[in-house]
Formats: C-alpha cells, structure tokens, sequence
C-alpha cells in the first residue's frame, strides 16, 4: 500500500538565493495513514520549515524547495509531487486534504473575524455549503472538539477566548474538512500544562475518530511519548535519527537524541528532586521571610471610573526561605505566582504584608540583598547598552563608582556564569538566548545579593540549554550560598532546582513543602491535576482524559476578605490547604 | 560606522543616502560660498538668461545666477528644515518622556495641550507665529518646529510607555537605579531608532512645508534664496522662464525623495518589526 | 491584480477629465460680462473705504458730485455745473434732476447735505474727511441746488469731490444706518450680490441718469493668483480682467484673441527715505541715495520696464520732464563724493521695509534698489512685511526705508498736503518739515489760476527732488486684459473701471 | 464606548484651549481691523474718528473684558458678527464649508481609490519592479510641493488644451452636481496627488505587515484563494493604520487648503480665514479656528469610531 505522505531529499531554502540559504537538508520519510510521526528539534533545527513545505506554506514566508519530492496521495487515490504542485492545486490541498494548526493560537486566529466566520469559510471552499448549512456544520465542528455552549460561541470574536479555547477551535478549523493529514506544529508550547493535557487528549481522541495521518512537530520529546507511533529527530536542518517510538525513546543511536533524553528536564515525580539541602532543625534567620503579602489591582468602571472590586492576584501569602535554599514556587498563568515575585522586589505595591530579607553580608544594606532575573532575556537587557554599562547598572544605582574592584567583579561573574571575560565590549544582540540569561544572572550577582528571585528564567530558553542554565544555577548557590525562589510553569524544571516547593492557585499557596514529597505524593486537588497533566516519558501513550475546568475568576467585589486559610499537615514539612 | 554600511547595504537606503549627502555637501559648498557665481550678484544684462555655459541653469528676474542660488537655496531649506526638526524633536522628546514618565495629570495636561496645537490648523498656526514675530528664517523654523512639536510628544510618549513596562526597565527598579539614569539610559537610547526615522521623514516635511511657507511669502526673506522662495518668485515667470520652476523644482522633489528613501531604509533597518525572521 | 489597478487608474483619469469638461461648458449670457480681479472689495461703505480694491467696485454703484474724465477733466457726474464764488469761498451745485437712487427715489439736494454731514461727522470715521475741512456749513436752497459755504478758498476741493468718498447717498439710508451693508446709489450698476472674496454679481441700472449702460450685468470673479486669470483669459472663461502683476501682464499679448491696453496711472512707486533718522537726517546723504538709484534699471528689472521714470507729479496737466529733476541720471560718482562730504565714505546699514505682495513687484524693488546702493557702500536689510503689519508700521514712521506704492490725485495739493505740509495728517511718516514746500502748497491750495497753479507746482516738485526726502521712482501701468470682443472700455489714469459703461460684448 | 465619552469629556478642555491661543495671537498680530480697511489712510483719521471706529470694531474695551464677552456669546452659540462681510461669523462659515467639506471628501476618495488598490497591489508585488514602480511614484507624489502640481494641472490644461474648469465660483453639489464636480475635481485631484501618495505607501506597508501575520498564515492553510486571503482576511487588519492617515489628513483638509484654495480661486474655508486674518476680522478669525478645531477633534473621533467598526477587540474590548 502507498504511504499516505512520502517526503524524499527534502531541499529548503530562503532568500534571494535559496541555495546559499538552505535550511533543509534533504530530508525524507514517510507516513501511512492513521500514523503520527513526531519530529522533534530544537528552534533551528528546521522542524517547522519542513512542515509548512508539505503544504507549501513555506512559499510565503520567502522559502523555496530547491529539491526533492514531496509524494502525497489524495483522497482519490492519486498521488501528486506537492513539491511541484501548481498554486491552483494547492489551495484545494490545502484545507481540504491538509490541516494545520499553529502554536500561537492567539495570534493565529483572524482578529476581525468571528469564530464562526472561520470555521465556516473552510466548509464553504471544500465543501461548498453556504447559509444555514455552513452555520450547522460550523457548530458540529465546535462540538466536536468538546466546546460547550458552541452555537453561542460562534458568534465570539477570538480575543473573546482564552488559549486553550482557541487551540480547539484551531484544531476544528482544521479538522473541518476531515483531512487525510494534520500538521500540528507546536500546537501545546504556548499553553498552560493543564490546557495542554486536555488539547493533547483532544487530538489523541480525535485521531482515533478519524483515520487521519498526522506530523506533530514539538521540542518536547517528553510530550511526544503520548501521541506519536513514529519519531524523527531533526538537527540543523537534518533527520539524524527516526525510528519508532519505543526505538528512538529506549535504543537512541544518534549522540543528539541521547543527549536530548539524557540532559533535558523530564519529569520524573518528585524522583530527581534535589537532596543536597534539608532545613535546620534549629530555627534560624530566613534569607527572606514573607508574611501575609497581598496584592490587589482596582478595577473601575463608569464614567469616573470609580474603583468596583479588585482583582486578587495575591491573597495572603507566606512562606520563609532559607539561606542555600530554593522555593519553587509553581502554578499557571494568572495564578500570581510572577506578581508575588515582583511584589518582593517592589515592583507592584502590595496593599498588605511584610518581608524582611536579610544580608549575607551585614555591611551592605538590606535594599540590595534581593535581586530579581527575568523570564525573557531578550527584553531583560537594554539592547542600547553595552555589557560593561548592564553589568555596572546596579553598582551605579547603589551609589557606588565603578572601579577596578567592579571591573574585577565583572570579569570574575562573567568567568563564573561560562561567558568570555571580552563580553563586556559587545552588545546583548549578539548573544544567544542562553548566553543572555547568563547575563541577566551576572547582573543579579553583582550586588552579592542572599536571595534571587528567578521569575520564570529559563522557559523561554530551548531545552538543552535550560539543562545548562540550571546546572548554572545549582553551582551558584552552592558557591555563593545563595536562595533561590524559583517561580516556574514547568514541573520538570522545578523538580530540579527547588527543594522547596509551594504550587499557588488563583492567589493563594494551596500547598507547600518538601519538593518530593509534593511531587511524588500531592494532597491537593489543584496540586494532583497539574502533576497528572505534565507529559513525560514514562508515560507513554498514555490517555489524558478531558477536563474543561475552568480557572476562577479572581476580581472581587469592593471590601472582600477571603476567609482565613485552614491546613493539614502531612509530614514534617509539607502541608496543604484544606479544601471546601 | 556601522548604521551607514547598513544604509548603504539596502537598496532604498543606498538613492536616498546618496541623494541625502550630496545634498549636505552642496549645501555645505552654498554656504561656504564655493558657488559658481555670487548668488546674490545681479547680472542685470544676463537677465532671465537661459541655461547656458556661463550660467549653467540660466539666471532669474535680477540676473543672478540660478545655480549658485539653487546651492545657497539648498543650504537654507536644509537650516530650515534641520534647525526646526530638530527643536521639534527635542521639544517633543522632553514632553513626551514626561507625560510618559509622570503619568497621571501630567501626561493629561501635556498631551491636552498638544491636543490645542494639534487642533490648531496647522498653517494658520504657522501664519499667526510668523504674522506676530514678522517673517524670516528663524520666524520659519519656529514656525515649523511648534507645528511638529505635538507630533513628535506623541511619536516620544507611545514608545517610552511601552518601554517603561519593558523588563529591562523593571529590572533597573529593583536595583533601585534613578529616575534620571533609567530615563536618559534605558528610555532616551531606546528612542533613538524610532526618533532617527521620525526625523528623517520629518525633514521632508520641513522642505515641503518651507517650501508653502515661502509660497505665501512668509518664508525666507529676500534677498536670501531657498528652494522655497525660488519656487514662488518663480510661478508668475513659468512661462516667460520655465527654468526658474524647473530646477528648484527638481531640486525639492530630489531633495524630499532622498529624505523619504532614507527614512525608509532607516525603518527597515533600525525597526525590528520588518527586520522578522521569516517562516 | 496588475491589470485591475491599471483599469481603476485609467478609469479614475477619464471620470477626472470628464468631470472637468462638463464644467467647461458652463458660459454666461453673451451680454453679461464675465470679469476677474484678484483684489476684492473690503467693504461697501462708501464714506469709510479707502482700498482702491472697494472704490473701484463701488464706484460702478456709487456716484460723486463730479468725476474725472480720462484726462483727468472734471466732468458732471450728479451735478449738471457747478461754479465758485468770486471770492472762492462758496461752491455751488446744481444736480440733474433725472438722477434717482436704485430704490427709485429722486437724488435731493437733501442727499447731498447728509452724505457730507455724514462723511464730516467724526464718528463716522471716515478717513476722507481731511480732504473736506474746509467746508464749514451746507445750504440747501432748493432741491436740486447744493451751496457749500467754506472757511477759506480751496481749489482742490472740487477734485477731492470726484473721488467716490465723496458719494452721495440717499439720506433715508443713512437714516437707516444701513450704509456699508446694503449698497443703494445712484450709479450705472447694481450690486445684487456680493461673496466677498468670492465673487460680486451686478446687473446694469435701466434707470441710470448718466446714459445707457452696454452690458446687461457684470459677474466679476476674485481669482486671487493672476495666472489663474491669464489661464482663464485663455480659456475664455472671462472676458475681462484686471491684472496688477506686469510678470503676468506682459504674457497677454502672446495670446492671439487677447488684448492688453496699459494705461500709465497716478500711483507712483517710492523709495520712502526717513528724514528723521541718522543718517538720512543729511541731505548729502539723501541725495547720495537720489543720484546711486538708477530708477529705469530698477523699472527695468523689477517691472520687467512696464512703466515710465517720474517725479513727484504724475498728473499729466502737472508732471514735468524727469530728466530735468535732480540727479535723475544715475551717477555713482557724484553719490560717492556726496556720501564723503557727509562724512558717510564707508557708508552705513539701514533696514527698507516691503509690504508681501502689495505691490507684487515690491520684494524685486527692494532687491535691485539693495544692489544699487551697495555701490556706495549702503548696506539694505530688505525687511517684508504683511500688508497690515506694513501699514502699521509705516504709519507709526517707523522705519528707516520702505519700499511703497503711493496714491496719486489729480490735483497736486490732494495728492500731497499730508505729507509735505506742516499739519499734514501723514507728516510723521514723511517725518520732514520744509519751509519752502509748505509754503509753495499752500499759495497752491489758494490760488485759482490754472498757469500760476503748474508754475507753483513746478517749483514745488523740483525743490522735492533736490531736498531727496524720498526717491521717487516711476509709475507703471495698470492693466485691462480682455477677449477681442469686448470693445469700448475707456481705461482712467486713475485707475477707475467707470469705463465699463461703455464696453460692449460682440459675439 | 466608555473611551469615547471620556474623550468627549476633554473637548471643552481643548476648545478652551484653542479659544485662549487664537484669541490672544491674533491680537498680538500688528495692525487691527482699522489699519486692514484703511490702509495708509487710517493715518488720516483723527483721535475722535479714531476712537469711533475702535468702539465700531469692540477695541475699545481690554482684553480680558472682549474675551469674557466673546466666549459667553460662543457659549450662547453666537460667534459674533464678522466685520469684513457684516454677517454672523456662523453664517459666513457655514456659507464656505460645504465647499471645504467636499473638497476634503473628494480628495480623500481620490486617494482611497487610487492609493488602497495601489498600495495593496504593491504589497503582493513586494520586492518585485512592479512594487518598484508603484513605491517610485508614491513618493514622487509625496515629494512634490502641491501648489506646484496645481499650477502645472493649470498651466497644462490651459495652454495645451486651452480648457479649464470655471474657477472662482461655487456651485453647491445638490444644485448642479455636473457643474460642482467640474469645479472641484482639479482642486481634488491636486490634493489627492499626495494624499494617494501617503495612503499608497502606508497601505503597501501595514499590508506587508498583515501578511506575515500568523492569521493569513492560518488562512492559507485552509486553502482559502490568494485573492480572498488578501481581501477577507488580510485588508480589514491592514486598514486601520490607512484609516488613522486618512483620517489626520482628512481633519487637516476641513480645516481648508490655503493653497490649493489659492491658487484654483476656490471660496474655501482655508481661504476665508488667511483673508480673515489679512483683513484683521478678529470675530472671524476667533469663530473660524474654533471650528475647524472642533472638526478635527471630531474626526478623530469618527477615526475612533472607525476603529471599533474594524476591529472587534476594540468594539468589545472593555477598554
């Protein structure tokens, strides 16, 4: 039987010379009906170049296919070389026999455009229904990816909808037509775990439906274990490895799938927890105790805008952290989990709650003993700047000249966090992502701060390098003595870094303690379904089952107090907050 | 240097950087007086000469010579043009980093009353300015410089409140850096790019609008030239003279083609949003 | 795509250009003359306006006791005759008794008695009135007899008469306090309507005394650029237009179904010296100044030579050879030994202010004149000024040189007392007191015989010339251009568009 | 919504604003209504005859007192009488709008029709001799002073072709659209040259932009026909940024073209107020730049407006 898509010495390039400028390097494989194939790479691997080929998407964004074959049988039987195929053609492909879905869904949906506008225009061209037929279908579709209350959201423009939502309706778009091949390119990245899971669970269901072929192109080898009969690792713009799942996840052969399951985070439930550190069993001074912080943001309306209610980012929040000692403090966006951190380092006023950070070092003042590192190093350093000027940014704001002695330290952070001391003459634009975060880490230590606040600072890293910044990370605090609060999204990279860790909901800490006994036993609800929903290796084909959960809104009316909180302790550090 | 390899590396960027410099070198000729006559020398046996070798774009009502008067012409519309963007710029700059910066009843006071002057048909402003402080080059460039004063508020305040948000910036507060440093550091030196194009395209601007200005006879005095003025003292010899239109003409349309090739290309190199990778 | 875009912009030009053509064919009836100029009238109060641009409209509705002729005679207008007493102390009328106001009504004796008490009245405001101090009561011995009884005899006085400040008005009107928003005279036209700025629409008055008009009405248009006339001239869009700029003037003869008649007037172009101020305060200087300007070079460069070198008089019955006036042959030489006696060999800075457009030729003026006298070492400043700020600060003599386009009368005395004798109105303009002019003005003002008159006058000009207060220059020409089927204009000296009422539309 | 009502807020504001500003710089002009009508003769007039006149023309009184009156009398809706045409300043003004408003309208439409098109036809092109071409031109458009393209249309229309649209007068378009349209479509065309000029190179270049959105990406994928992709889904996102041009420079246009009304002899707003000005008519002055203020700031707000039309997340957002 002829494979459903056979891809031969796929040749991609960009630009005026597409030649010179190949970032696909003959690429091949094949794919049967019903099948997925992952490719997995990191960002430049060409992963994503050579999916948009397959239906020539890449056409737009300046791409030509310089060579090879790209053989796709149709619905009719035929076959035909997408790779020569006529503009004409392809918009009937595509659509009809090709789906796709992006990773941002946010941005990947037509702003002016109601949802039902979308997703009726793919049945009006490959389908040929208009009026009320295509209103139907449109909301058949909706249903189909388990949308409740689908005929009303039909009508919802896109920014009327959260991520998770949107994805579906992607994914409805594209499954619309029922094509005999989906691309799904990153379709999770941009989405909080839980939403992934369910999205995740949405396209294993549906494919079952369906006898669908499908490419899905991650770089979380973690998350292909659930989905993927086949996998293809890419690298530089080459297939260095494909096999099948079980094959590339057990028997890796090329030395960069091994160092992609060996050096990146998996989770592994509370198992790779860090045991280099238990608390002192006498009570000690914290590096930074917080007690009670809240933060609250008015919201107004009417006219004079008059204050309403108050959005309850953080709701009373304590916790004390040790010198030496990481806290990861853990949760989806909008849980408050950044804003905590920014109210530590005073970037929003909380209305209520103390801290007190103490100094390693008791010459210096207080003010300077909390340094903060960013989630994105891109927008984190003043691309005007040199690194000399970021490094001295904070020895300046403290008052001080910069002198030799500064100098040194500059040299000797930046030989500390693996950058070339000739650093300080560049710019942070010629840096890579990694390189920067080692930046922004140096430029917290400048001030020999006793606690650093890492706001999400590695997510927007690619995984292997987020291995190395972590490892980074570990050394430091051994070296320096440093504590950490770590806030992250990501449960595989929180279990190698804290040993605390404290999972926050909708403002609150619902529970906190030992980083694996949480992890490998969690007491609350929240707790339990975000670690059920973080992919991993070891869970192979596993079915994630659907939970349309909604996340609460956190605006209150004017005056709310949240009732006092009430624990149970499970063990000798680790509590959780009982639930109603 | 590396800002002109770029401009010169991209195709607009290379005309309009061309056109851009030659200018400024015959302005700077004009005004150092290497011109190929006296500009203000009146052949009156030459008078409205045609093209000729003496004259190589012919001489005007007074038997001056049109090419020298074009170079000196140039000078004059670039001090114009680079005295009041630049007022405007700098203006701008400070009102808008403030609204921005200070918020609140500031932001709302300065951008009201960049909203009057704003509202203010801009050449009745214009009008009004120079009919109070009587005409000439410096009424002109003030003139022209309180016209764009509110654009350039408003060019200044979109970015430094964005920027103000910026991590960068965040980070600077923890460290507890001042207001000044991160004002001058981290806000001024990130609104260099957008200002760099601002003004260019502004520049244009100014030609065109000293060029109206002169037009209405509220510009450049006599005997003085700018392209401006060359062009209006021309329109009621067209026919009798056609080169007197012609060459000043040409020479602003050049002139402002040059400016809006360069901001351009001074766009696309200095504005991230076009430089996105592409796929 | 590519051929959709070309087809829009195709399709757009066509649509443009056949807009554009259905407005061509818009013409007025054949009897009708379509006229242009770019200056509009400011106001229709008779009394009060003094813009040449006011008084040339409303004397096509307006009329005065008497007008001037086209050599400057004075003809009847309302009054059939008039004559002055032997001692020149009384001035009577008698009116035409067919004459009528457009609202029908007879023009009285009683007209002519409040229209002047009205322009004598001060609150009016009417600048004219110094013109007429010399009138001290007005009888009104029947209805159409009109005696002026004055302070002391004054020839001018009849001159001053013709000018259109000295309209009569119905007296009802002024009653009323309607004059200045509804025009009702007695003139060939009637003004149904006036945008100003825009455009007047007048038809021709059946009922006029003076005759039958030619034309059933006239449509002026006020095109503020004047190629936009000459275009319109071309394009036989009007039939008739008045034209100040001679750059634009000179290009109508070019055009084969177009005619320009040029008529030298009575305003003459000055270079305003401020006798006051150092170091004009010297007449070597002055004179200097005189002998450096070579004013046909001047008329030349900046009037492209559209006019005629002249002195203080420019009434063709007064003016006299310029040639024979002081230092009117150019001579830098002389200039420079003048500039040395006075002790000014290097010479010195001084500030000349233009008025922007008023008139066109101005800003050229000031130039040639800046080169010329940088010969002998006087450095100008040119200095341009809107109109109003000009006039501001011309009337404040504020100022070291103006350039400036002076009114001229018909009579020497009009034309000049305000400036040239000691209680003259504008004496602190010209800001200089000369014994001899003063007197020469006022044995003019008196005297009766037309000889004696010009004798008095010669000596006045020739003293005027060689005491430089000022530098006269020339007086140009001021412009009719019409299709050659419009014949019969008789153009005035004095600028005046009165010639209208003979004109006629051919086919 | 609640955007714009706070923005209807601050009008008094600025027209309070504006009033102060051309009230006192029109004073501060030298001259005054006497000097404007009579010239050098105003030297003539003596001290009583003088005083007369200021009281004629309310320059008698101080300041402060003439702008205390004036702006209770704007807030009554009287602007006060202009001096120069004895009418209500109202009367005069709305006498010359329709003439400015179509003016504005039929420019902007020109360059609508000439510069979208082109500028979208551009970005599909991008980087191609055709793109070339139309970016050329456009700024050949921008670069040109437009009272030389009006008085080249003149010249060439009247010695070449020796046809020219009756200039000087208006017809108002409901009394004879043939005849009005003649009049204004040279005027228009002048301006329209570098209003499609702008509007040809921001259209080119926000649709440059909305093409590398992920949403056209998105639309692409499904199959949806370059043509339709450009025009569903691609222009309705790339029009807000010709919108806010077009509307700048429409507000601009109903403040009058000086110029262009200058030059083809139209009776517009622009050239009622430079005349105004000229002849010293404070009241006209005052009343004018009030309204042309107040037009402008509700052009903005229609350009607002316009954007809740186009994008939803500002019509639903709860900004």
């Amino acid at each position: 039987m002829k494979p459903l898509l056979s891809v031969s010495g796929l040749h991609v390039g960009f630009g005026r010379d597409p030649r010179a400028n190949e970032i696909v390097h003959g690429v091949s494989f094949d794919l049967a009906a019903g099948e997925t194939l992952a490719i997995v790479g990191e960002s430049g691997s060409g992963k994503s170049v050579t999916a948009l080929s397959i239906n020539r998407l890449v056409d737009f964004g300046g791409g030509r296919i310089t060579g090879g074959r790209i053989d796709f049988t149709r619905a009719d039987g035929t076959a035909i070389d997408l790779a020569g195929a006529s503009e004409r053609e392809l918009t009937k492909i595509r659509g009809g026999e090709i789906g796709m879905i992006f990773q941002e869904p946010m941005t990947s949906l037509n702003p002016v455009l109601t949802i039902g506008e979308q997703i009726e225009e793919s049945f009006r061209l490959h389908r040929g229904l208009t009026g009320r037929q295509a209103k139907a279908a449109a909301r058949d579709a909706l249903e189909r990816v388990r949308i409740p209350d689908a005929a009303r959201r039909l009508k919802y423009c896109p920014h009327q909808l959260s991520g998770g939502m949107l994805q579906r309706v992607m994914i409805a778009t594209a499954l619309s037509c029922n094509p005999r091949l989906l691309i799904a390119d990153e379709p999770t990245t941009a989405l909080d775990v839980t939403v992934q899971a369910q999205i995740m669970a949405l396209l294993a269901e549906l494919k079952r439906e369906t006898d669908m072929g499908m490419i899905f192109i991650t770089h979380d080898i973690g998350l292909v274990a659930g989905i993927a009969d086949k996998v293809m690792v890419m690298q530089a713009g080459e297939a260095v490895e494909q096999g099948s799942l079980d094959e590339i996840l057990d028997t890796p052969r090329h030395p960069y799938t091994k160092h992609l399951l060996s050096a990146v985070p998996h989770f592994e439930a509370g198992r790779a927890a860090r045991r280099d550190y238990s608390r002192p069993k006498t009570p000690a001074t914290p590096a930074l105790k917080v007690e009670g912080l809240t933060v609250r943001f008015p919201v107004t309306g009417g006219l004079l805008r008059r204050q309403t209610g108050a959005v309850h980012a953080v709701d009373g929040v304590d916790f004390d952290l040790m010198p030496g000692e990481t806290l990861g403090i853990v949760g989806e966006s909008g849980s408050g989990k950044s804003t905590t951190a920014r109210a530590i380092l005073g970037l929003v006023q909380p209305i209520r709650g103390d801290f007190t950070a103490s100094s390693n070092d008791p010459a210096k003042p207080e003010r300077n003993a909390v340094q903060m590192v960013f989630q994105n190093p891109y927008a984190s350093l003043n691309p005007r700047l040199r690194v000399d000027s970021i490094l001295a940014e904070p020895v300046v704001a403290s008052g001080r000249k910069v002198d030799a002695e500064i100098k040194q330290r500059m040299e000797m952070l930046l030989d500390r966090v693996g950058l070339p001391r000739n650093a300080l003459e560049r710019y942070p634009h010629e840096f890579s992502g990694g390189q920067r975060q080692r930046l922004c880490i140096a430029r917290a230590l400048m001030l020999n701060p006793s606690v650093l606040v890492l706001d999400e600072a590695v997510s927007a890293l690619d995984v292997s390098v987020q291995a190395k910044v972590l490892e980074l990370l570990v050394d430091l605090q051994h070296d320096f003595g440093l504590a950490y609060l770590f806030v992250s999204h990501d449960m595989a990279v929180v279990e190698r870094i804290a040993h605390r860790i404290a999972v926050v909901y909708a403002g609150q800490i619902v529970e906190i303690g030992d980083a694996a006994a949480i992890l490998s036993d969690p007491r609350h609800s929240y707790t339990k379904s975000l670690i059920a929903a973080v992919p991993s290796i070891d869970r192979r084909r596993e079915h994630f089952t659907l939970d349309t959960r909604q996340v609460p809104s956190l605006v209150r009316p004017l005056g709310f107090e949240p009732p006092p909180a009430e624990w149970r302790d499970i063990g000798a550090d680790h509590r959780a907050r009982l639930e109603a | 240097m590396g800002i002109v390899k770029a401009i010169f590396a991209h195709p607009s960027g290379r005309i309009g950087g061309t056109i851009v410099g030659l200018y400024i070198l015959i302005a700077f000729l004009g005004m150092a007086g290497i011109t190929p006559h006296d500009p203000l020398m009146q052949f009156r046996v030459d008078r409205l000469h045609a093209p000729n070798a003496a004259y190589w774009m012919g001489t005007d009502l007074f038997g001056r010579d049109v090419a020298s008067r074009l170079m000196v012409g140039i000078g004059q519309s670039f001090v114009v043009a680079f005295a009041s963007v630049a007022l405007a710029a700098t203006a701008g700059t400070v009102l808008g980093l403030a609204a921005a910066w200070f918020g609140k009843g500031w932001d709302g006071l300065i951008m009201r009353v960049m909203d009057v002057l704003l509202a203010f048909p801009a050449i009745l402003l214009a009008l009004l300015i120079i009919a109070v402080v009587g005409p000439g080059t410096w009424t002109s460039v003030m003139a022209i410089a309180i016209v764009y004063t509110p654009i350039f508020t408003r060019v200044v305040r979109g970015p430094a409140l964005s920027l103000k948000t910026r991590d960068f910036v965040d980070a600077a507060r923890t460290f507890g850096s001042s207001r000044h440093y991160i004002l001058t550091r981290h806000l001024m030196l990130n609104l260099v790019a957008p200002l760099t194009v601002q003004v260019t395209l502004a520049l244009a601007w100014g030609l065109l609008t000293e060029a109206g200005l002169s037009f209405l006879g509220l510009g450049t005095q006599p005997p003085a030239s700018s392209l401006g003025l060359m062009l209006s003292d021309s329109r009621n010899l067209m026919e009798t003279a056609p080169w007197l239109l012609v060459f000043p003409g040409l020479a602003i349309m050049i002139g402002i083609l040059g400016f809006n090739l360069l901001g351009d290309a001074l766009r696309d190199i200095l504005d991230p949003k076009t430089r996105r990778a592409v796929a | 795509m590519g051929k959709s875009f070309t087809k829009t912009l195709v399709s757009t030009v066509a649509f443009a250009v056949a807009l554009g053509a259905a407005g061509f064919s818009a013409t007025a009836s054949a009897a009708t003359l379509r006229m242009a100029w770019s200056q509009d009238a400011t106001g229709l109060d008779p009394h009060k306006q003094t813009a040449f641009s006011s008084l040339r409209l409303l004397e096509l509705v307006y009329e005065p006791l008497v007008r001037l002729d086209k050599d400057l005679k004075i003809i009847p207008a309302l009054a059939d005759s008039w004559e002055f007493s032997e001692d020149g102390k009384t001035l009577s009328f008698k009116l035409d008794p067919e004459a009528k106001f457009q609202n029908g009504n007879k023009v009285a004796a009683a007209d002519v008695k409040a229209s002047f008490e009205r322009l004598m009245a001060e609150e009016t405001g009417a600048a004219a009135r110094a013109n007429f101090l010399s009138i001290e009561t007005i009888d009104t011995p029947d209805d159409t007899t009109v005696v002026f009884n004055l302070s002391q005899p004054d020839v001018p006085l009849l001159t001053a008469m013709t000018s259109i400040n000295a309209a009569v008005v119905p007296a009802s009107e002024i009653e009323a306090g309607t004059i200045g928003t509804k025009a009702i005279g007695s003139g060939p036209f009637k003004l149904d309507q006036w945008e100003p700025n825009s455009k007047e629409v007048l038809t021709a008055n059946k009922e006029w005394a003076g005759g039958e008009v030619k034309v059933d009405g006239i449509n002026v248009s006020v095109l503020p650029d004047e190629t936009a006339i000459l275009a319109a001239l071309r394009t036989k869009q009007i039939d008739f237009a008045l034209l100040n700029d001679p750059l634009v003037a000179t290009l109508v003869p070019n055009e084969a179904s177009l005619t320009l008649d040029r008529t030298p007037v009575l305003n003459y172009h000055v270079l305003q010296l401020n006798p006051s101020r150092k170091p004009m305060t010297e007449l070597g200087v002055r004179q200097a100044i005189s002998c450096a300007v070579d004013r046909q070079d001047v008329l030349d460069t900046a009037l492209l030579g559209e006019g005629k070198v002249s002195g203080p008089l420019t009434m063709p019955a007064y003016a006299s050879d310029p040639s024979q006036l002081f230092c009117y042959e150019r001579d830098v030489e002389k200039a420079k030994k003048l500039m040395a006696d006075a002790g000014y060999a290097d010479g010195f800075s001084a500030t000349v202010i233009a008025a922007t457009g008023e008139p066109p030729t101005a800003a050229a003026e000031a130039q040639v004149i800046q080169s010329q006298l940088a010969e002998i070492g006087i450095k100008l400043d040119i200095k341009m000024m809107e109109l109003n700020v000009y006039v501001d600060t011309w009337l404040k003599g504020d100022f070291d040189m103006a350039v400036a386009l002076n009114g001229g009368r018909a009579d020497p005395y009009s034309m000049y007392n305000r400036y040239w004798t000691k209680a003259g109105n504008l004496q602190k303009v010209a800001n200089y007191i000369d014994d001899t002019l003063d007197d020469l003005m006022q044995k003019g003002r008196v005297e009766t015989d037309p000889e004696k008159r010009k004798e008095i006058f010669a000596a006045f000009e020739k003293h005027l010339a060689e005491v430089s207060p000022w530098i006269w220059l020339y007086t140009a020409y001021s412009y009719t251009a019409q299709q050659k089927n419009v014949t019969g204009f008789v153009p005035s000296p004095t600028g005046s568009l009165f010639g209208l009422t003979t004109v006629t539309v051919g086919e | 919504m609640n955007y714009l009502t706070r923005r209807l807020l601050t009008f008094p504001l600025v027209m309070l604003g504006v009033s102060i500003l051309v009230f006192v710089s029109i004073r501060l002009v030298p001259g005054n209504a006497i000097t404007a009508m009579l010239g050098t003769e105003a030297g003539l007039l003596t001290p009583q005859q003088r005083a007369a006149l200021e009281a004629y023309f309310g320059l008698d009184k101080s300041w402060p007192v003439q702008y205390g009156h004036w702006l209770m009398g704007v807030l009554r809706g009287d602007l006060g009488i202009s001096v120069t045409y004895g009418k209500p300043v109202l009367d005069v003004i709305l006498e010359r709008f329709p003439l400015t408003l179509e003016l504005a309208l039929l420019s902007m439409l020109i360059a609508l029709a000439i510069g979208l098109p082109a500028g979208i036809f551009a970005a599909t092109r991008n980087e191609k001799p055709s793109d070339l071409g139309v970016r050329i031109l456009a700024m050949i458009g921008q670069s040109t002073p437009n009272f030389v393209v009006g008085l080249l249309i003149i010249y060439i229309l009247s010695v070449g072709f020796g046809v020219l649209p009756v200039m000087g007068t208006f017809t108002p378009f409901f009394e004879n659209p043939l005849e009005n349209l003649g009049q204004l479509i040279l005027p228009a065309l002048t301006l329209g040259f570098a209003f499609a000029a702008s509007v040809t190179r921001i259209s080119r270049s926000s649709m440059l932009d909305v093409l590398s959105e992920d949403y056209v990406r998105t639309a692409r994928s499904k199959g949806v026909p370059a043509l339709s992709v450009i025009w569903r889904h691609a222009l309705p996102n790339a029009l807000i940024p010709v919108v806010t041009l077009s509307g700048v420079e429409f507000g601009y246009l109903l403040g009058g073209a000086v110029i262009v009304e200058q030059i083809f002899a139209l009776p517009g707003l622009g050239r009622m107020v430079l005349d105004a000005i000229l002849q010293r008519d404070y009241a006209l002055v005052q009343g004018s730049v009030l309204f042309i203020a107040l037009n402008f700031m509700i052009v903005n707000l229609l350009v607002d407006l316009a954007y809740a039309v186009l994008d939803p997340r500002i019509r639903l957002g709860d900004r």
